[in-house]
């Protein structure tokens, strides 16, 4: 092996890392001398944009995280929530957008493996995988292949853990073209007095190892320097890694195992930044030292420098400290599932991060430094102006909207995707893909857990705050049509490029409305991820927000489901419906909108979300209702088609407004459900809803072969309705690219 | 013509499947085996028959379809 | 009915069917790990769905070189009931002590969703409370469900009532739609769909109730 | 010593997996190919100095767990 350490930092080595002169002479003054090789490599992932939020860390801070079922918010891998009868729940959302686009399927699948062990590191046994994603438009050569590896990936990963991948949204638009977003939702359950932090403590106590070997996978930035290095000149080290889910699946059980003993004092998964950033981590938030001894680190490769060891992203790894004495024991275990253990340092009295190699200390930085160091900027925005309420026309057929919409890419049912996913493993998923939110059972109880993840990117960019407010009041919405009580949220905030000063102001916005909206809801951010620079060509992403809510439900046997039950049932309208087409995707498909200046997004009351929604959930708790579909994309006339379909039934409605019928039908309005029930039920709803304050309108009722709105404004075959929104993506896949 | 091609995993690049056969395989009792990796082996029956028409085609049906060039390499014998 | 729940490292429906047993059964199985050279007494042996070894190389092929298997193939030879769901099932192939193998799906996806499947002999141990039914509705779950043996041995599963469950739909390219196999003497079955996901209303339905209850009428 | 081992599909077994490459290449406009198989391509490091002792384990390697002789047939190459 060459000696990296020996060579000299040049300018240009530090910019190949991603540092900038500046934050290279910051690094200067904190050791008090210059780095060498290998401290550089490691402050410049300590530094990054992806570790450090060193562009978004000043806007996170005013983002609400508390609330009294809180247990632990953001800073940890996960999210913690308390759900009661001393149970917790723990979750987390991450981005994998770029690796997902280099290498759909090996991309999707490390992502997925990347949330597991972020939410099974803290305790929890992983029981739901969501994941939100995001492609380019339909039409785009790559959409097709990276579609579909992506949604393999997943599915190889989670389906072979063997944890249930329940549910997720899937949106097109052009500007995802050469940027797609792979965001993925772990959920996991765990003993309220068994959560694990990261917090390492107890000088002397081991710094152990386990998981799988170390490769040079996934070195970033500085690849083609290190590559100069490693004399193999005959292929370039690809920095894509590949996922390993029987390993991850030994990897859950091993850990919780010993998770059920009192040998472990501190655990952390080795995500980006491997080794370096779960050591750092850990002793950062101990206010200790660690001492590593990279020889011991097991290896799955010849001749690995410190500097690749400690950077190299790995996946199935783990990092933990134990108790003294504990060694034997945890070795045990983690021989029983075969996987790799080893001893790999100790903790010290010294603040430093201290890695030696071949009896030399070939890495000596202060813990402090690497983190409380790293630079933060607030960088300029200027907020996006305010936009126009748009007047949008009416098609002269409405019929051929309602099938082009429904049966089209944004609305078609997203079967094709989630058959590819064992969405019922673990035997607890109670309302599988296909609806409002998913539920799965918590093992072994009554109670459930809701999950959804929305976003609605059209409005994000139109108008950031409206867009941040909604992405969160959709979630809780979609929470609520199931029955559920919403109460926290992840999520992954996927942008293009912070130094341009719209893109930061869209970045502002959006979590501007999404701090209204969690505060107004009582409905706290837990945890999240950001993912900026999302762009080619100097052509940012749409804003996404992607946000990720769980609710929990006390009596899963009261659960509702959006498909029509009966024939015969009556359908209500709760909430107004105003004239609100601007950035619909009425708007966007039938009219075409302005991407440059957009019309005004409808707009969100966040009391009233609260006020309807809380209505919808007592109907459903009380047992009033089973049937129930919140409205988002498409309005009135896509959340019907969706009952329609899902129930195999038709409808018949008449709808009753001011509005040009067109508005009135795909109006985007929010804070509005469709809940279905017997005659005289609905009726009492009505009543019960009057008298409460709360709009809500009988709109006709469900049954016989056809989708009918108004004396045949609207008049189709059900059977017709049903094939295109169940076919336009399996035919879409299978057509030759 | 017949095109036999080999996609093999590039160096350094994970193989789980190798890994798990070197580890039943010394569950199994079989010592010795220090290493083993997995590939795929696709065997195409060919119309063309002159020699570099059809290696050019085999070649970019490997870098279009048969290999993912991320993170595996190809090689093709023609016979 | 005593039963035990064989564990290989990946198996991930071994929680499923366990508390499926225990629901149906009234009693908790025993949970055996693949390394055990030998295990309780039981009545009923089942080998469960997931991705045993992560279905590397083929599916369930490690596993059924594992120490346990040898006992499971011994007790199985003895007559003792036992059932292989999914990865069970390949791995039931494997050792050889169902014929054929399962193969990639024909179209390549993973698929999970609910099945209509015919019951197509209610005259095995596994399949007699289905007597009457004319079609039941069960989830699949796998990549490799896809059944092939060659044409003497589909000849004579048929013509000895081998064949357990059949699809009504084509869901992974399986010869003949087969779903599911019994051994000659009918102590042995293998299935790709999973009865232990649909044993109550809250999952969709109740249709794999009967083949856990078959056993037990049949065991007393 | 290295062996090299090939595991095809034998004759008269559907190989869902060469169907899908024919297809695909065909979609893709590749004409002229008249039939595609998969196989598996494994290669082993072994510590055995001896061929004749490497080739009869690696063959018993292979009939007991690298192929499924019901369905598939192997050969070895020792380098
Ligand atoms: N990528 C995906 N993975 C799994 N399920 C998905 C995915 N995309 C969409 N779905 C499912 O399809 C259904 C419809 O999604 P969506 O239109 O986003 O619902 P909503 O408008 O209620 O948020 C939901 O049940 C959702 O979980
Ligand atoms: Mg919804």
């Amino acid at each position: 092996m060459q000696d990296v350490n020996n060579i000299k930092i040049t300018a240009e080595i530090v910019k190949e890392h991603g540092l900038t002169p500046g934050e290279y002479d910051r690094i200067v003054g904190a050791m008090g001398r210059e780095p060498n090789y290998t401290e550089l490599g490691i402050y410049s992932v300590m530094w990054s944009e992806h570790c450090s939020y060193k562009s978004s860390r000043f806007h996170l801070k005013k983002l609400p995280t508390e609330a009294p079922w809180v247990i632990c918010g953001p800073g940890e891998n996960a999210g913690v929530i308390d759900i009661g009868d001393g149970q917790a729940v723990i979750f987390k959302m991450e981005s994998h957008n770029h690796p997902s686009y280099i290498e759909p399927y090996q991309g999707a699948a490390t992502g997925v493996g990347g949330i597991l062990r972020d939410v099974f590191t803290m305790g929890a046994r992983p029981v739901a995988n969501m994941n939100a994603l995001r492609f380019g438009e339909p039409d785009h050569p790559k959409t097709k292949h990276l579609l579909a590896g992506v949604v393999e990936g997943i599915g190889g990963y989670g389906n072979c853990v063997g944890v249930p991948t329940v549910g997720g949204e899937t949106n097109f638009d052009p500007s995802y073209n050469g940027n797609i977003l792979v965001n993925a939702m772990t959920v996991g359950v765990a003993d309220k007095d068994k959560i694990f932090y990261c917090a390492a403590a107890g000088v002397g106590n081991p710094v152990v190892y386990v998981g799988s070997k170390t490769g040079r996978d996934g070195i970033h930035g500085a690849t083609m320097a290190s590559a100069e290095f490693t004399e193999d000149s005959e292929e370039k080290r690809p920095t894509v890694q590949v996922g390993d889910p029987f390993t991850e699946k030994l990897l859950i059980e091993a850990c919780l195992e010993l998770m059920d003993t009192d040998a472990i004092i501190a655990i952390q998964d080795m995500g980006a930044a491997g080794l370096t950033s779960s050591s750092v981590e850990m002793a950062s938030k101990g206010g200790v030292g660690f001492e590593l001894n990279l020889d011991k680190v097991p290896q799955r490769e010849e001749n690995m420098t410190p500097y690749e060891m400690c950077l190299s992203e790995s996946q199935e790894r783990m990092l933990m400290v134990l108790k003294p004495g504990r060694e034997a024991m945890a070795h045990a275990i983690f021989e029983k599932w075969e996987l790799d253990f080893a001893v790999i340092g100790e903790i010290t009295d010294t603040g430093k991060l201290t890695l030696t190699f071949g009896g030399e200390v070939v890495g000596d930085m202060p813990i402090d430094s690497l983190v409380e160091d790293a630079p933060e900027y607030e960088r300029p925005y200027v907020p996006t102006p305010k936009r126009e309420v748009a007047d949008v026309a009416a098609v002269n057929d409405l019929n051929q909207a309602v099938m082009d919409l429904v049966g089209g890419p944004h609305l078609c049912s997203r079967r094709w995707i989630w058959e590819q996913y064992d969405h019922m493993v673990m035997g607890d998923t109670i309302q599988r893909p296909g609806g409002d939110a998913a539920v799965v059972r918590v093992h072994g109880t009554d109670k459930a857990l809701a999950i959804s993840t929305d976003v609605t990117p059209r409005y994000c960019h139109a108008d950031p705050v409206e867009g941040g407010r909604q992405a969160v009041a959709e979630t809780w919405r979609n929470i609520t049509a199931v029955g559920g009580t919403p109460l926290a949220i992840t999520n992954g905030l996927n942008f293009g490029n912070p130094e341009r000063t719209d893109i930061m102001g869209q970045f502002v916005g959006c979590l501007e409305g999404m701090g209204e909206a969690c505060r107004a809801l009582d409905y706290p951010i837990v945890s999240g991820n950001v993912s900026l620079y999302n762009e080619t060509n100097g052509s940012g992403i749409l804003p996404t927000p992607a946000i990720g809510g769980v609710g929990v439900m006390a009596d899963s046997s009261k659960m509702a489901t959006i498909g029509f039950k009966t024939a015969g049932d009556v359908i209500v309208l709760i909430g107004d419906t105003k004239d609100e087409l601007g950035s619909s995707l009425y708007e966007r498909e039938m009219v075409g909108n302005n991407t440059d200046n957009p019309s005004a997004p409808p707009h969100v009351d966040l009391a009233l979300e609260r006020r309807n929604g809380d209505f919808v959930r007592a109907l459903i708790e009380n047992g009033q209702v089973t049937t129930c579909h919140d409205l988002s994309d498409g309005g009135l006339v896509a959340a019907l088609a969706d009952m329609a379909i899902s129930g195999g039934m038709g409808v018949s409605a008449n709808v009753e407004s001011d509005l040009p019928l067109h508005v009135a039908l795909f109006s985007e309005t929010q804070a509005r459900y469709l809940i279905a029930a017997g005659a005289e039920a609905a009726e009492e709803i009505r009543k019960e809803a009057k008298d409460a304050g709360i709009p809500v309108q009988v709109l006709g009722t469900a049954g016989g072969d056809r989708f009918t709105i108004n004396g045949g404004a609207v008049d189709v075959a059900m059977s017709e309705l049903a094939a295109a929104h169940s076919d336009w993506m399996p035919s879409f896949m299978a057509k030759a690219s | 013509m017949k095109a036999r091609i080999h996609v093999t995993l590039k160096n350094g690049v994970l193989d789980p499947q190798g890994k798990a056969i070197e580890h039943a395989l010394s569950n199994m009792g079989f010592g010795g085996v220090d290493a083993a990796r997995q590939g795929k082996f696709i065997e195409l029956d060919l119309v063309e028959t002159d020699r570099d028409a059809a290696h050019a085609s085999v070649d970019e049906m490997c870098r279009k379809l048969l290999a993912n060039t991320v993170i595996e390499n190809y090689s093709i014998e023609l016979e | 009915m005593k039963s035990a729940v064989i564990v290989f490292p990946g198996s991930n429906c071994d929680r499923d069917m366990a508390v499926a047993l225990e629901k149906i059964t009234g009693t908790k199985p025993l949970m055996v790990w693949h390394q055990e050279h030998t295990f309780d007494t039981v009545d009923f042996v089942a080998l469960p769905g997931g991705f045993s070894y992560g279905d590397y190389l083929r599916c369930g092929a490690m596993s059924a070189r594992s120490n346990v298997m040898k006992e499971v193939i011994k007790r199985a030879e003895d007559g003792v009931p036992t059932f292989g769901v999914c990865n069970g099932f390949q791995v039931l192939t494997e050792t050889g002590l169902l014929p054929g193998a399962l193969m990639r799906n024909a179209n390549l996806h993973f698929v999970c969703k609910d099945v209509r499947m015919s019951v197509e002999n209610t005259d095995t141990m596994f399949t007699s409370d289905y007597a009457g039914d004319s079609e039941i509705t069960v989830p699949v779950a796998h990549h490799d469900g896809n059944y092939f043996a060659d044409d003497d041995t589909l000849d004579r599963l048929e013509g000895e009532g081998q064949v357990a469950f059949r699809y009504l739909d084509d869901i992974n390219g399986a010869q003949r739609g087969i779903a599911g196999i019994t051994n000659a003497r009918g102590n042995i079955l293998g299935m790709m769909p999973h009865p232990e996901r649909m044993i109550e209303p809250a999952f969709g339905g109740s249709d794999g109730r009967k083949l856990f209850t078959s056993v037990m009428n049949r065991l007393g």
